[in-house]
């Protein structure tokens, strides 16, 4: 590769790096994230921009339900199988080990801990959220298929609970991510937890389980309140 | 075990260079590194946290923990709140076990403002109560947890059950679940309720099958023992150097117990020794706290043989509203599940702490000796590490 | 039953004191020498095995070191900073456990706020630099040649003041930022009586017009 | 590895046979009975005084309006509102309730998808779990946030102090008042049930900083008499006291008084305090009628405001009802003389022994003055009106109290009986009691009222202490005659009273004439109530202003006569009577004025 | 018989293998609940998560080989149950087995592994290119002690026909493998712990290491193929050891019960051990069910 072209290159790049720059002056970019070269085994350079390389570039779209009676049998089967997320963001998850150990058992209804967010339904917000842990769970409730469902725990994902005047913590939750349950306490019980998914388990029922298409009408709401509290926002819009 | 069956010698030709500064030298261009993030949204990950690992094939040459995810300002909160109201809001500095935290917030403003002789009795045994509860809680989660680390999920079922006993009892106990909120500057906020006792023994009787069980299934496990013998050893040496304490200093052979060596409530009325082991590996830590789960259910048995029947549980204390607490700085610890936790509580004289640091043994668990100890072992025991060590981030962070 | 219980109780406070008075000396005891090397001011005996002292901050690794390699404070239990900003200082608190007396040691190192910056310990204890970057991040403090010092610890794209000063009010930046759940207003039982039950009247007094 | 560790785990496998030990249904399980489930609220018990939200960690309950509840004195028509997006169950409002009125309940399963719906009034909002009687309570008394019981305070013992009429009431020591005011839990209940709405809680919390400067400025910014009015002021503040629903009311008088107590008796310290040293004159002129409370807190006010003022009093020295009316050991003449000398230093002039429609008329002082506050009070004695109530041995208790105080010849018999059962017949009686103990060397004085014990105007440590004393109290009796014999005094007859209003909540005993009791007596004083003088009111003034269907003046809210602008009215003869109210209506009438002249 | 019969016959029993090894499943995971003392999940449980995730609406896809990676894997399961005599000594039930079909089984055990090491990589998950590389050390080291063990029952039997294997049991329950010869059994048995994916050898899967292994990636239809591709495998693999080593099944009844057994023994033993490393489990293959494959092959060599 002659020079001429490394210096084209070069110049693209940081041609590149600027625009992103003035697109968001707020954001900025880790290291490993930065736009790079990499030599491959064959000695080929190949050129590499992680945050819109790895990911999808396309913007959500609306899943609307299609045929009403496919979609009433496929509502009871997704009531009666909801994967939850085994991603513990706050307090209120110590009280999930119980709930899927004898004492309380949910299998029995249905409801089953998943390791990954592509294979969850369900999304327990379990309390408090700060800022570095929402941003985590965007990403994670993002890569979740739609239909999906966000259950909310405690007085934290209402209105801040006892870390409302935290610096570090989110105030609402529904600013952020579209939430179908809320369920109150501080934390609640297994107890609640399980009236909880039995309200999911209704809401889904009847067709109202559709936050995932208000997520995806509301995208650029959701996204600028997102961009608003997470000051390094080093990850791309999308996260299909 | 492959490479000593068959007398090989582990390659460590692609092992990464130290430079002058002591320093890996990761150059991750080079493919022959692979950077792998273990949380936050990790099932395995105790709590909520990162591992940041540099992998050579399943081998880890670097690994970071990142905290933060938790963070909830405590410390800024409770200079923000009074007296009585820090102690609701500090006790959710560790979810594990929040008694401790509890008693750490009343006995530092009870020192601090001289109110710590006048503590009725009463209020004293069921303050130990609670916390040996506490403490029992956590080692039936944390007991069988370790097997659970390596997919031997029964005893987490039966633990987990168990633990939830003695949930209902702090229920009955304190009115609440998880968050006691039991232990308050000056007392305890209630007496033990009718036929606590009986209860908790039937309990107790529970737990004592429990116990005979899990060493059956783990500790006479040939496949646990491959696992967890040998792996993460802390050599005595290491204790001062890292500042390691509680089970983990005891399973290396240091005997160290804020119960026996600073004796604060009335640990010394109880009859009792820590267990210690020699090995320091993750088998001799699980065994270590199995003991000290068979200790922690006697002295339960022992505190409700001792306390009295009924008493005064509170102090006559000042008004909750109008508490100040004149200009000084202490630091009280205690024994918790996971060792000596402290919190260091200064005043200035006004009706809101100045400075309120809390420290966990995580802290140095958790980052210090854990980022040392993954350094050449699998992937595979990065979390079993990491519960051996009881590693509890919300304690880091606070 | 309640007699046992009464002999427990006098067993206690007959054998307390013993370990009460054998820390209390040794803690005089190791007052005593370290006076006659080093300038110790504000001794504070807290409990009977807890006390501080406040050293010169030029001095302070060396009577760390010290109190290390020679008195056997071998556990190092925490490092903390207090922000006394009426006086301009911050206090830095290197708490030492010596585990075969049992007993602890703060060192107290009063630091200049406005240019905080302390030797850095990570040499001596394996554990302080995460102590030193928890604090470098809540305060600003900055500890030359610490590892990692200047890596997130808690925080991720902090861009206000170090949060942990006392002049970061954390209340103001939540509701600024955060945006509390709108349609709550609460009421002063006092002035709201006032105006129920008396609205004409004048909620203040008023006093001389020249004041 | 040995052959045991193979086989030992598969003896869990005989679990598997066991009978599993889950909940059957765990939705809606019954918790512990103490378990700190949701918030309930009794909103008839609850008076809106606010501690639990001063002490919520998490400013998760906020105070608002509910209908249908009132303001009313000693309840300030809040209740408590909860918010679920920011309670964490701690239950410390539950703990420090002062009518253990919250509570929570064992419930806790909610479950909704609104999440602004998570904020409810407990008790008024109906919710599932209202008539769940489980759950957290307040605990029983010995574990409390706050004081229940109030500091004693010193006094002498009774066979000590009916004998003289030395201030038998102590003064609490620094302790003492600090710890009293500890208890105190700021709610502010107190503030508008005062006729003054005096800082009480701000005063309070001086005394717990111990700047006793900042509470004396706290104190005069609503009450120019501070020392009289720790003493005697008749505490309505006590009684609606939040604390004093589970426990003894705060002393808020004796903390009042240990204020003013501890600032030494000289003006130019007062001055410094208050910061009145030299007040600029605006140039107009106040005349003052009567130095009563009323007038000399109008007089106070308005000196402050730079009126040049001067009071008008037909006796030979200020305080009116307080000097003359209240006797020396409640109320020591050196106490008042400290309040009326700072008064008087501020530039007040007083003209004694003028009286005013006598000696000057009150046209004249209208000419002469820019406004005229009249607070000339309630002096005269009102009779029963009983057959043989003319004798010359029945005596009125105002006269007999401002002769005691000029120094006039007292006549005290052995046996005496009073007629009455409020503050003014206590401290005759008590009076009495000491004359007697002076002349006699033993105390008979009997008093009896209408009302039944429990509803006698008086305060209750008056009546205490008068019993202390060696005085009879026979409540719910009234007066029929008193008995002569030959012309002389021989007693009083007196019947059981059954009823004192009728259905129309009018004035109207019913007697039972079978409960007939005769209290033999040497001598009877009356103290049913006092009447005003209205007598220096010309018939022009009179037909100006109007008068309301108790007879008395009818003024605004400034206290301005209605028809007359530069006649301001205060004082017992528009409400009271008591002190405090005087010197609030004085406040607010020098306010009126001040607005009059002003605009 | 035509061959219309026959592939309906086929689809039939595709059909039951599918459904008994979704039922199976669901059954031995209550076992496993009930030793933990709790009930677990509903009976029907499989066939509403597979309804669910056919029903989820988001399908996005890494790339071609990310589309086929399930195919593959549905396709091995499929080709298992293609040439392998179900029932024995039913012309419909024995599906397209013949001569030399052992070798072809063993080959499509295989070859969903390498469908999904095609598919996960493409996926692009750390986690599953981690999982697939440790599934496919595993199975290397699982297949070489059952290749032994088959091939010393081959050598037994003097073929490589399933049918022929089966059909030389009969009789009587002594003349089953397992007891004419127990060596190759045993390593055949040991070597089936690891392929039946349980405890102590599914460090691949293990959700506490690195969530979930291969599959991480994969959703709604995707896992929808992979769930019924799975249901499929393990009836096939028991059925697989009840013909080499417990005489086959002359009835769907038989086939049922021994299938049931023949996963309940890898259950037993999954509940109580831990699982083990990779490089341990490795090892472990290597040691004790490779000598005995050897000393069964010796044995019937000379």
């Amino acid at each position: 590769m002659s020079d001429l072209n490394i210096n084209q290159k070069v110049s693209e790049m940081l041609q590149r790096s600027e625009a992103n720059a003035q697109q968001d002056e707020k954001t900025f970019v880790r290291p490993e994230d930065e736009l790079r070269e990499v030599v491959a085994p064959d000695g080929s350079i190949i050129k590499i921009n992680p945050l819109y390389d790895y990911y999808s570039g396309e913007r959500p779209q609306e899943d609307k339900p299609k045929n009403a009676i496919v979609e009433k049998f496929l509502n009871w089967a997704r009531s009666e199988s909801i994967w939850v997320l085994g991603f513990g963001t706050g307090c209120g998850s110590i009280e999930i080990p119980p709930l899927v150990t004898p004492r309380y058992d949910m299998f029995r209804f249905g409801v089953q801990m998943r390791a990954t967010p592509r294979q969850s339904n369900a999304f327990i917000i379990s309390g408090y959220l700060s800022v570095k842990t929402l941003k985590r769970v965007i990403r994670s409730y993002e890569q979740m298929p739609s239909p999906k469902y966000v259950i909310a725990l405690g007085s934290c994902t209402i209105n801040g609970g006892m870390y409302y005047d935290s610096y570090s913590t989110i105030n609402r939750l529904d600013k952020y991510l579209p939430v179908d349950v809320y369920i109150a306490g501080c934390m609640p019980r297994p107890e609640a937890l399980l009236a909880g998914f039995g309200e999911l388990k209704r809401l889904i029922k009847e067709g109202k389980g559709e936050k995932a298409n208000e997520y995806a009408r509301n995208f650029d709401e959701y996204k600028a309140n997102q961009k608003k509290i997470i000051k390094d926002w080093n990850m791309p819009d999308y996260n299909w | 075990m492959i490479n000593s069956f068959l007398g090989f010698k582990p390659d460590r030709s692609l092992y990464p260079k130290t430079n002058a500064e002591g320093k890996l030298e990761i150059d991750l261009s080079s493919h022959q590194y692979t950077k792998l993030w273990l949380g936050p949204n990790h099932p395995g990950v105790t709590g909520n946290m990162a591992m940041e690992l540099t992998l050579n094939g399943d081998e880890i040459v670097e690994g970071k923990t990142h905290v933060g995810y938790l963070h909830r300002g405590f410390e800024k909160l409770i200079e923000r709140r009074l007296f009585v109201q820090g102690f609701p809001t500090s006790i959710r500095m560790c979810v594990a076990e929040p008694d401790t935290n509890e008693y750490l917030i009343a006995a530092c403003t009870e020192e601090l403002s001289g109110y710590d002789k006048q503590v009725p009795e009463m209020a004293k045994w069921l303050r130990m109560l609670s916390l040996e509860m506490a403490r029992l809680q956590g080692l039936l989660r944390g007991v069988p947890g370790q097997a659970g680390t390596f997919s031997l999920g029964i005893g987490v079922q039966w633990g987990t059950y168990l633990r939830d006993l003695i949930l209902d009892r702090f229920e009955e106990l304190t009115g609440a679940r998880v968050y006691h909120m039991y232990i308050i500057p000056g007392g305890v906020r209630g007496l033990l309720p009718d036929g606590f006792k009986d209860r908790m023994e039937d309990n107790l009787k529970e737990i004592d099958q429990f116990i005979i069980k899990i060493r059956k299934l783990i500790f006479n496990n040939a496949v646990f023992k491959t696992r967890a013998v040998g792996l993460g050893v802390i050599t005595p040496k290491m204790v001062d150097q890292y500042g390691i304490v509680g089970t983990n200093a005891r399973a290396a052979g240091v005997k160290r117990d804020v119960r026996k060596d600073n004796p604060y409530l009335f640990y010394d009325l109880l009859d009792f020794d820590p267990p210690t082991a020699t090995e320091g590996d993750v088998y001799a830590r699980t065994w270590v706290r199995w003991q000290e789960l068979i200790q922690t259910v006697d002295l339960i048995r022992q505190i409700m043989a001792k306390m009295p029947e009924k008493g005064e549980i509170r102090a006559q204390m000042p008004n909750v509203l109008n508490w100040r607490i004149p200009q000084g700085e202490t630091y009280v610890k205690l024994e918790s599940g996971r060792g000596e936790y402290g919190l260091y509580y200064v005043t200035d004289g006004s009706d809101k702490p100045r400075r309120v640091n809390l420290r966990g043994p995580s802290y140095t668990h958790g980052i210090a000796l854990l980022e040392d100890m993954l350094v050449n072992t699998n992937i595979a025991d990065v979390h079993a590490l990491m519960v051996s060590l009881q590693v509890c981030p919300p304690e880091i962070e606070r | 039953m309640e007699h046992a219980r009464l002999q427990l109780v006098n067993k206690l406070f007959n054998d307390r004191p013993k370990s009460y008075k054998y820390n209390l000396f040794q803690m005089k005891l190791l007052i005593d020498r370290l006076t006659q090397h080093y300038n110790l001011t504000d001794y504070k005996q807290q409990r009977h095995n807890l006390a501080f002292v406040t050293v010169d901050k030029q001095l302070s690794p060396d009577i760390i070191t010290h109190l290390r390699d020679y008195e056997g404070f071998s556990h190092f239990v925490l490092l903390s900073c207090v922000d006394w900003i009426e006086d301009d200082k911050l206090q830095l608190t290197y708490l030492l456990n010596q585990p075969n007396h049992k007993y602890e040691i703060g060192v107290r190192v009063l630091i200049d706020r406005k240019n905080p910056e302390m030797v850095s310990l990570h040499k001596m204890w394996k554990q302080i630099w995460t102590y030193q970057r928890e604090l470098h991040e809540a305060f600003g403090i900055i500890f030359p040649g610490s590892p990692r010092l200047e890596e997130n610890f808690v925080l991720e794209g902090w861009t206000e003041k170090p949060h942990m000063l006392r002049d970061f009010d954390t209340k103001e930046y939540a509701e600024r930022t955060y945006f509390p759940r709108p349609g709550r207003t609460s009421n002063d039982p006092a002035t709201y009586m006032r105006e129920k039950l008396y609205p004409n009247q004048p909620v203040t007094a008023k006093t001389n017009k020249n004041d | 590895m040995n052959i045991k560790d193979i086989f030992t785990p598969f003896t869990v496998w005989s679990s598997v046979l066991k009978d599993p030990v889950t909940i059957k249904n765990p939705i809606g399980r019954e918790a512990a009975p103490r378990y700190r489930g949701f918030h309930y609220n009794d909103i008839n018990a609850c008076i809106g005084c606010g501690t639990c939200e001063a002490i919520c960690e998490n400013q998760a309950i906020d105070l608002v309006p509910v209908e249908g509840i009132v303001t009313k004195s000693g309840d300030s028509g809040l209740r408590p509102m909860v918010d679920y997006g920011r309670c964490c169950w701690c239950a410390l409002c539950v703990d420090i309730c002062t009518t253990a009125s919250l509570r929570l309940t064992n419930a806790y399963t909610w479950v909704d998808t609104d999440p602004d719906n998570f904020r409810f009034i407990p008790g008024v909002d109906k919710k599932d779990w209202d008539e769940v009687q489980l759950g957290w309570r307040k605990p029983e008394p010995n574990y409390s946030f706050y004081g229940l019981h109030r500091q004693h305070m010193g006094e002498l013992h009774a066979e000590d102090r009916k004998s003289s009429f030395i201030e038998f009431v102590q003064g609490y020591s620094k302790e003492q008042a600090q710890q009293e005011a500890d208890r105190c839990v700021s709610c502010g209940i107190c503030v508008a049930t005062c006729p003054a709405h005096m800082g009480i809680p701000e005063y309070i919390k001086a005394i717990r900083n111990d700047d006793m400067e900042e509470g004396m400025r706290i104190l005069y910014e609503t009450n120019p008499l501070p020392e009289i009015c720790g003493r005697i002021c008749t505490h309505k503040c006590e009684d609606v006291c939040s604390i004093g629903h589970h426990g003894d009311p705060l002393s808020i008088r004796w903390l009042k008084r240990y204020i003013a107590d501890q600032i030494p008796t000289d003006v130019n310290t007062y001055q410094d305090i208050l910061g009145t040293g030299n007040l600029a004159k605006n140039g107009k002129k106040i005349a003052i009628v009567g130095s009563g409370p009323s007038g000399l807190s109008a007089a106070h006010y308005l000196a402050l405001l730079g009126y040049s003022i001067t009071v008008f009093e037909k006796l030979p020295a200020a305080g009116g009802m307080m000097r003359y009316g209240i006797p020396e050991y409640r109320l020591p003449y050196d106490q008042i003389d400290k309040d009326i000398n700072y008064i008087a230093s501020l530039g007040v002039e007083f003209k004694y022994n003028i009286t005013v429609g006598k000696d000057i008329t009150l046209d004249q002082l209208s000419k002469d003055f820019d406004a005229v506050f009249s607070g000339t009070g309630l002096h005269l004695g009102r009779s029963t009106r009983i057959p043989g109530s003319d004798n010359e041995n029945v005596y009125q208790s105002v006269d007999l109290l401002r002769d005691i105080v000029t120094g006039k010849p007292v006549p005290v018999m052995p046996k005496v009986v009073v007629i009455g059962g409020g503050n003014v017949a206590m401290d005759i009686t008590r009076s009495m009691a000491r004359l007697q103990m002076e002349k006699y060397g033993k105390v008979d004085v009997l008093a009896t009222s209408l009302e039944d014990e429990d509803f006698m105007p008086a305060d209750r440590e008056e009546i205490v202490e008068a019993r202390e004393e060696g005085c009879t109290i026979v409540p719910g009796y009234g007066p029929q005659e008193v008995v002569l014999e030959n012309g002389k005094l021989k007693g009083l007859k007196v019947w059981k009273c059954l009823s004192i209003f009728d259905e129309n909540k009018a004035f109207n005993p019913k007697f039972d004439s079978a409960q007939e009791r005769i209290f033999e007596a040497d001598m009877v004083i009356e103290s049913i109530g006092q009447g005003m003088d209205l007598s220096y009111l010309t018939e022009e003034i009179k037909s100006k202003i109007e008068f309301n269907n108790r007879g008395r003046i009818v003024v605004d809210a400034d206290y301005q006569a209605k028809g007359l602008p530069w006649l301001f009215v205060g004082g017992d003869i528009i409400e009271g009577p008591d002190v405090i109210h005087g010197i609030a209506n004085g406040h607010r009438a020098a306010m009126g004025i001040d607005r009059f002249l002003n605009g | 018989m035509s061959i219309y019969y026959k592939l309906g016959y086929t689809l039939l029993g595709l059909l039951i293998v599918l459904n008994w090894g979704m039922l199976m499943s669901a059954i031995f995971r209550k076992i496993v609940a009930r030793v933990g003392g709790r009930y677990g999940i509903p009976y029907y449980q499989p066939w509403i998560d597979l309804i669910k995730n056919l029903g989820i609406r988001t399908t996005l896809s890494h790339g071609i080989m990310f589309y086929l990676g399930p195919v593959f894997r549905f396709t091995g399961a499929v080709g298992l149950f293609l040439f392998m005599p179900v029932l024995f000594g039913n012309e419909a039930w024995a599906n397209f087995s013949f001569q030399g079909d052992l070798v072809l089984i063993l080959y499509f055990q295989l070859f969903g592994m390498l469908g999904m090491a095609l598919g996960a990589g493409e996926g692009g998950h750390p986690h599953s290119a981690i999982g697939i590389s440790r599934g496919l050390a595993q199975h290397a080291a699982i297949e070489l002690p059952m290749t032994m063990g088959i091939i010393a029952l081959a050598i037994q039997y003097q073929t490589l026909s399933i049918s022929d294997i089966v059909a030389a049991q009969q009789g009587s329950v002594l003349n089953w493998s397992i007891f004419t010869n127990p060596i190759a059994g045993v390593t055949i048995l040991l070597a089936a712990l690891g392929a039946m994916g349980h405890s102590p050898f599914n460090l691949v899967k293990a959700p506490n290491e690195i969530p979930i292994g291969p599959p991480t990636e994969y959703h709604s239809t995707f896992l929808g193929i992979l769930m019924s591709s799975g249901a499929i495998l393990h009836v096939m693999e028991a059925v697989l050891f009840m013909n080499l080593l417990f005489g086959g099944a002359s009835n769907w009844f038989e086939m049922i019960l021994k299938t049931f057994l023949i996963y309940f023994y890898s259950v037993f033993v999954g509940v109580v051990y831990p699982r083990f490393r990779i490089e341990q489990s490795v090892a472990w293959f290597f040691k004790i069910p490779l000598l005995l494959g050897i000393i069964a092959i010796l044995m019937y060599s000379f």
